[in-house]
């Protein structure tokens, strides 16, 4: 399931593998161009398109006004006239501007109107805290787009899944919400992330390490949080799956029921609001399915609290799941639940 | 599947041109009358808004495009989607939820699109198709293809944020779109009176830098020329117009209104401004056409409409097996 | 829990008695207003501000035009200065145009201010399938409100508490999203309404009927489908709890948590799409407490399809939970796992 | 906490009223360079957005508002929260995460609101503060206040479809608002000259029945004018405003501009535009107030904010215990 890694060992910011993907579509087809607030000569407020204007001229780098909406819907109009849109929010806090266009339109369209027309647009979005941006710029909004049919939603944990997932997504015929977290963007993953324009598949989870102990699936960020926590506890003899689902819609649960099966210990971390957060899907499919009766501990939910992002740092940390937060919650469903 | 038989011109240039005029003004019209027949009959569902006293508006709009101009239309849009050349028959089975119809029964008269006519959707939000017809025209300047894109909406849209973006948005990249309001006095209950300050709709895109014109939208001729002045300012890279079609809606908003928002004698007044007589009158002041000739247009039009109507009736219905592939188009190998 | 029925045993459509709650709010005190599309002289597109033009006046019952962002924005602004607006939204679909004011102003401004100021909004707004009306009009977006700390979120599901949850709604100094489904405003409950102006306290759930065989958890309108089923099971033997929870968030766990150690088995249902759908916080909340270890079966879960919901009545039907469908589940509930 | 003491009226109408002007422009020029020191310093977290070189836009309007007026800001909203009378040391509390600052810590630089003054808060959402100031002005019509309430926006947010829905709200219903533009140029890199097919933006009002007007916003002044008309207008029941000030940001954006899209020339020429400097000529002029006591002003507002970094870098931290409980507030019994 994981990505042979590049021989060449390039080690790039997410920053830098998301420019790679973009640059590589529009490089291969003409349809292809980008448009959001700032896109252009600033390189967008985390720099993703940096220099990408230079290249690809002001007709397929797009800079746009401060227009949310208007904007999403463009961009379904050029999608249905039969370009491949590739919309950047400067903060998913602001694609709630724009929720007619991606909900009301975009994800719609293709099955309301019989199949006459399709919408392929990818929304490219930064989410999450840990900034100092305070309630309106550190939302994760997942649990919005996962609840509307006709949306796929990709939450990418490192620069080379980010990569070849994003040219899926460019490839794919429907609209696809590309989640960012912003404090991916300026460090390298793990993994090298290869050269060329090898596509990794939308609706395939990760298994990004395996152990018997213990079953985590986290999104995003929490990804990587909880990677620093099983190789924590492995020097312990704990040992732990680590399973990414990257695209939260759709679902692959597949690895998912197989490793539980086996662990019979379920923690699922995501960064959002616990309450009505989209990780409960994780928690609901296994809780419904025969792999419910493999399970010999209740199942573990961490998640973001249920408040709005406040602003100070110590604040904002306590807001959502940290290092350790998982840490002891991994430690305690394995040595109570033997 | 009837082949698309669509007349592009000045409604007065030549008797073919008004023969077509007139000829898709009543099969608007009788359109309207026979979904609202159905509905009575109890076989149409949910609900219906028809444009009964508003053909001439998206008739004469559409005299002056092309096939390959496109459309975004509204939750009132049988007549958009007429004038813009769609079958009738898939038009009347989308409504009765049959296979045929046009959203194989997914979408009903809100959500009818047609590829082949450049009709990229009705729409049930209220400016909803605004920004989707500036990106249209945004595609149709980035991929140098020369078509326009007209945007269809109500008065009541002008008002909401998609209007405003989206006015934006064409006037500062000069896009080749149409911005063509059907101002037909009222959004459901609410009056322009109440829901503007200014008279003038058109005079909105003083704002954005975009000129705007006020026609008599019951008069098919004077749309018609507004609209063939603003299709070739876009499409020579002029950028966008707004065109301000003042009109009436003789029926309620839809199904639930019991019109008490206004009198009887505004509804009967309008009435006398039929834009159908209208264009007849017209017709015989130019000697274009016959009473007889005008005749057999109008029995076309019901013929056209009949047939329809009982081809899809015969339809066979939707089923909802496959609801749940039809979500997404299948990504191609 | 459940209230007590009123003695004169009046029977309201749910139009009525939240008109009926409105009318009682505004004469008690003057700081309540209505705002919203169509509401005066048409009385809103379902009726349910019939006449209250006529009684309060135009500064009262306040006409808007088709501006959703706008109206909510004012709302808030009003509130923030000291009044209490009720909003209404025609369609919960377009709550889709204002999600901004909703979700980043309403709800975070008494947190993200320190407490300084308060929102004290309700908007009302209906939602749900079943008239025809397609995928644009026939929403349920309650997963939206839920996710959003800040929002309390209501889903009465019958005239008598509609009333009762409208009053507290109107009084609460927080912001309220009241979801109203279509299909019930016609129609009386099954319990009278009571007349006078007795609150239904937010955040409690309403145990509906009580049996010892399965825990039915229901939302809206399913909570009127689960209960025909209750019904009918009842005369084979098979005893439900039916539990409702009437608002959503906060959601009050507890008498779910106590059927469900004595029946040990859980069944919810939503009208919403699955994926991601509010219903699966119920299954999270369980799965993560020791009741998880009363659980002799699988929680199922019962929901929306995960499309868009269709048009035409024979697809429509299809899209989301019928009687039949809850009825199937919970005899194969009871029956499979003894 | 200080008392209020602010002074309504025509900057150069006593010497009261120009050092007051002066005072304020300058306690929001030293407050702004303190934030970048704080900032500079790694004192402060998150972003910022300076408005140094606007100072004139926000205290000439609110010379000319009372007490029970009301603000919306913005995310560059220190100047507007310190010309409408705010606690300097509360401010400064909240951009450093400490218990005493406006939000306690939990809002910082984009979230502060002040209810004693009438500032309903900055807004993080470009446009956000905009329905919410019409919001205000609703309910000071309906519950006959007689006060005003104020929208400073900045030029990009003038095509956020926020700021269309309730121009119009308040054009139909005539609410006492005024809708305050300042047109510093850009909105982040996105310059007004590329984001508008209009000169000047104050005509944007043409649209909605509202006048509007443009000024020098780097002249409190000209500003203080067009400010006590506007307010005069609303609250004599003759509804909205639009005021254009043009003006200049000296910063970047916020802490990642790279300043890529102006050049220095411009930054220069504008900085010759110093509003501070240009009032203190048109006091010489004017000989309202000696050098002598315009120094003395300058180290007053210096020793304020001297003052308020102190007393805020001294002052407890926030702490999360109690965070959940914040979220809603109590319903009382
Ligand atoms: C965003 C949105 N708000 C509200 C509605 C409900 N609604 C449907 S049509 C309509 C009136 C529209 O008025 P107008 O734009 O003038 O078009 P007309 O009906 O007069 O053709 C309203 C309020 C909607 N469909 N979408
Ligand atoms: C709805 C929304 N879109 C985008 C942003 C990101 N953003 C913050 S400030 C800004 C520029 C605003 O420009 P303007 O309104 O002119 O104010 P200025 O910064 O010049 O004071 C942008 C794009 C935001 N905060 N909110
Ligand atoms: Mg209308
Ligand atoms: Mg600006």
């Amino acid at each position: 399931m994981s990505e042979k890694s590049d021989t060449n060992n390039r080690m790039l910011t997410m920053a830098e593998s998301l420019r790679e993907a973009m640059t590589i579509a529009m490089t291969e087809r003409d349809d292809v161009f980008l448009m959001g607030e700032d896109v252009g000569i600033y390189g967008g407020a985390f720099g993703v398109s940096s220099e990408m204007q230079n290249k690809f001229g002001e007709e397929r780098v797009i800079d746009t006004p401060i227009s949310e909406l208007g904007i999403v819907g463009a961009a379904v109009g050029a999608a249905l006239a039969g370009m491949r849109p590739i919309v950047e929010i400067q903060f998913s806090d602001f694609t709630a501007q724009a929720m007619d266009q991606i909900a009301n339109q975009a994800a719609k369209i293709h099955f309301m109107l019989g199949g006459a027309l399709h919408v392929p647009l990818v929304l490219r979005t930064p989410q999450g805290s840990g900034t100092g941006a305070a309630a309106q710029h550190s939302q994760v909004l997942e649990t919005w787009f996962a609840n509307i049919p006709g949306l796929k939603v990709v939450v990418p944990s490192n620069p080379a899944d980010a990569k070849g997932l994003l040219l899926s997504a460019i490839d794919d015929p429907n609209p696809v919400i590309f989640l960012e977290h912003k404090l991916l963007y300026k460090f390298p993953g793990r993994d090298a992330v290869p050269e060329g324009s090898e596509r990794i598949p939308l609706g395939v989870s990760k298994v990004v390490r395996r152990g018997s102990d213990l079953t985590i699936v986290a999104t995003g960020i929490m990804v990587n949080k909880s990677w620093d926590v099983a190789e924590k506890l492995a020097a312990e003899g704990i040992n732990i799956t680590l399973i990414d689902p990257r695209t939260i819609s759709p679902l692959d649960m597949e690895p998912i029921h197989e490793s539980v099966r086996e662990t019979g210990r379920l923690l699922v971390v995501q960064e959002g609001p616990s309450h009505g957060g989209f990780i409960n899907e994780v928690i609901a499919r296994v809780s419904e399915s025969p792999t419910f009766g493999s399970l010999i501990a209740p199942i573990k939910r961490l998640a973001g609290m249920n408040i709005p992002i406040p602003y100070a740092p110590q604040l904002e940390r306590a807001a959502v799941p940290q290092v350790e937060d998982i840490e002891v919650a991994a430690r305690e469903i394995v040595k109570n639940w033997r | 599947m009837t082949t698309i038989q669509l007349l592009k011109g000045h409604p007065l240039s030549s008797k073919e041109h008004a023969t077509h005029a007139l000829l898709y003004m009543w099969k608007v019209r009788k359109f309207e009358e026979a979904v609202k027949d159905l509905f009575g009959r109890g076989m149409m569902h949910g609900t219906m808004h028809l444009s009964i006293g508003q053909e001439a508006s998206a008739t004469g709009m559409c005299l002056a495009l092309d096939l390959a101009d496109q459309i975004t239309s509204t939750h009132r849009g049988h007549g958009h989607c007429i004038a813009k050349g769609a079958d009738l028959t898939r038009m009347i089975a989308e409504l009765l939820g049959k296979k045929i119809g046009y959203c194989g029964g997914r979408g009903g008269s809100m959500h009818i699109a047609d590829v082949e006519t450049g009709n990229l959707g009705a729409n049930g939000v209220v400016g909803g198709g605004i920004p989707i017809a500036v990106g249209a025209a945004l595609a149709s300047k980035l991929q140098k293809k020369g078509t326009v894109a007209v945007s269809f909406f109500g008065d009541g849209a002008m008002n909401e944020g998609a209007f405003h973006e989206a006015a934006n948005l064409a006037a500062i990249w000069k896009l080749p779109v149409i911005f063509f309001c059907e101002n037909n006095h009222y959004g459901m209950s609410s009056s322009t009176d109440k829901a503007f300050a200014i008279h003038k709709l058109s005079d909105r895109g003083l704002g954005y830098g975009i000129p705007g014109v006020t026609v008599d939208g019951n008069n098919v001729v004077e749309v018609y020329e507004a609209a063939e002045a603003a299709v070739a300012r876009a499409k020579s890279g002029g950028g966008p117009t707004i065109i301000e079609a003042v009109t009436y809606r003789w029926e309620g908003h839809s199904r639930s209104d019991k019109n008490l928002y206004r009198t009887k004698e505004e509804i009967e007044e309008w009435k006398h401004k039929d834009p159908i007589p209208k264009f007849i009158s017209i017709l015989h002041e130019k000697n274009l056409l016959s009473q007889v000739e005008i005749d057999a247009i109008q029995q076309q039009a019901y013929d056209e409409i009949m047939h329809a109507v009982n081809e899809a009736v015969k339809a066979e219905s939707a089923e909802p097996s496959g609801l749940l592939d039809a979500v997404f188009k299948k990504v191609s190998a």
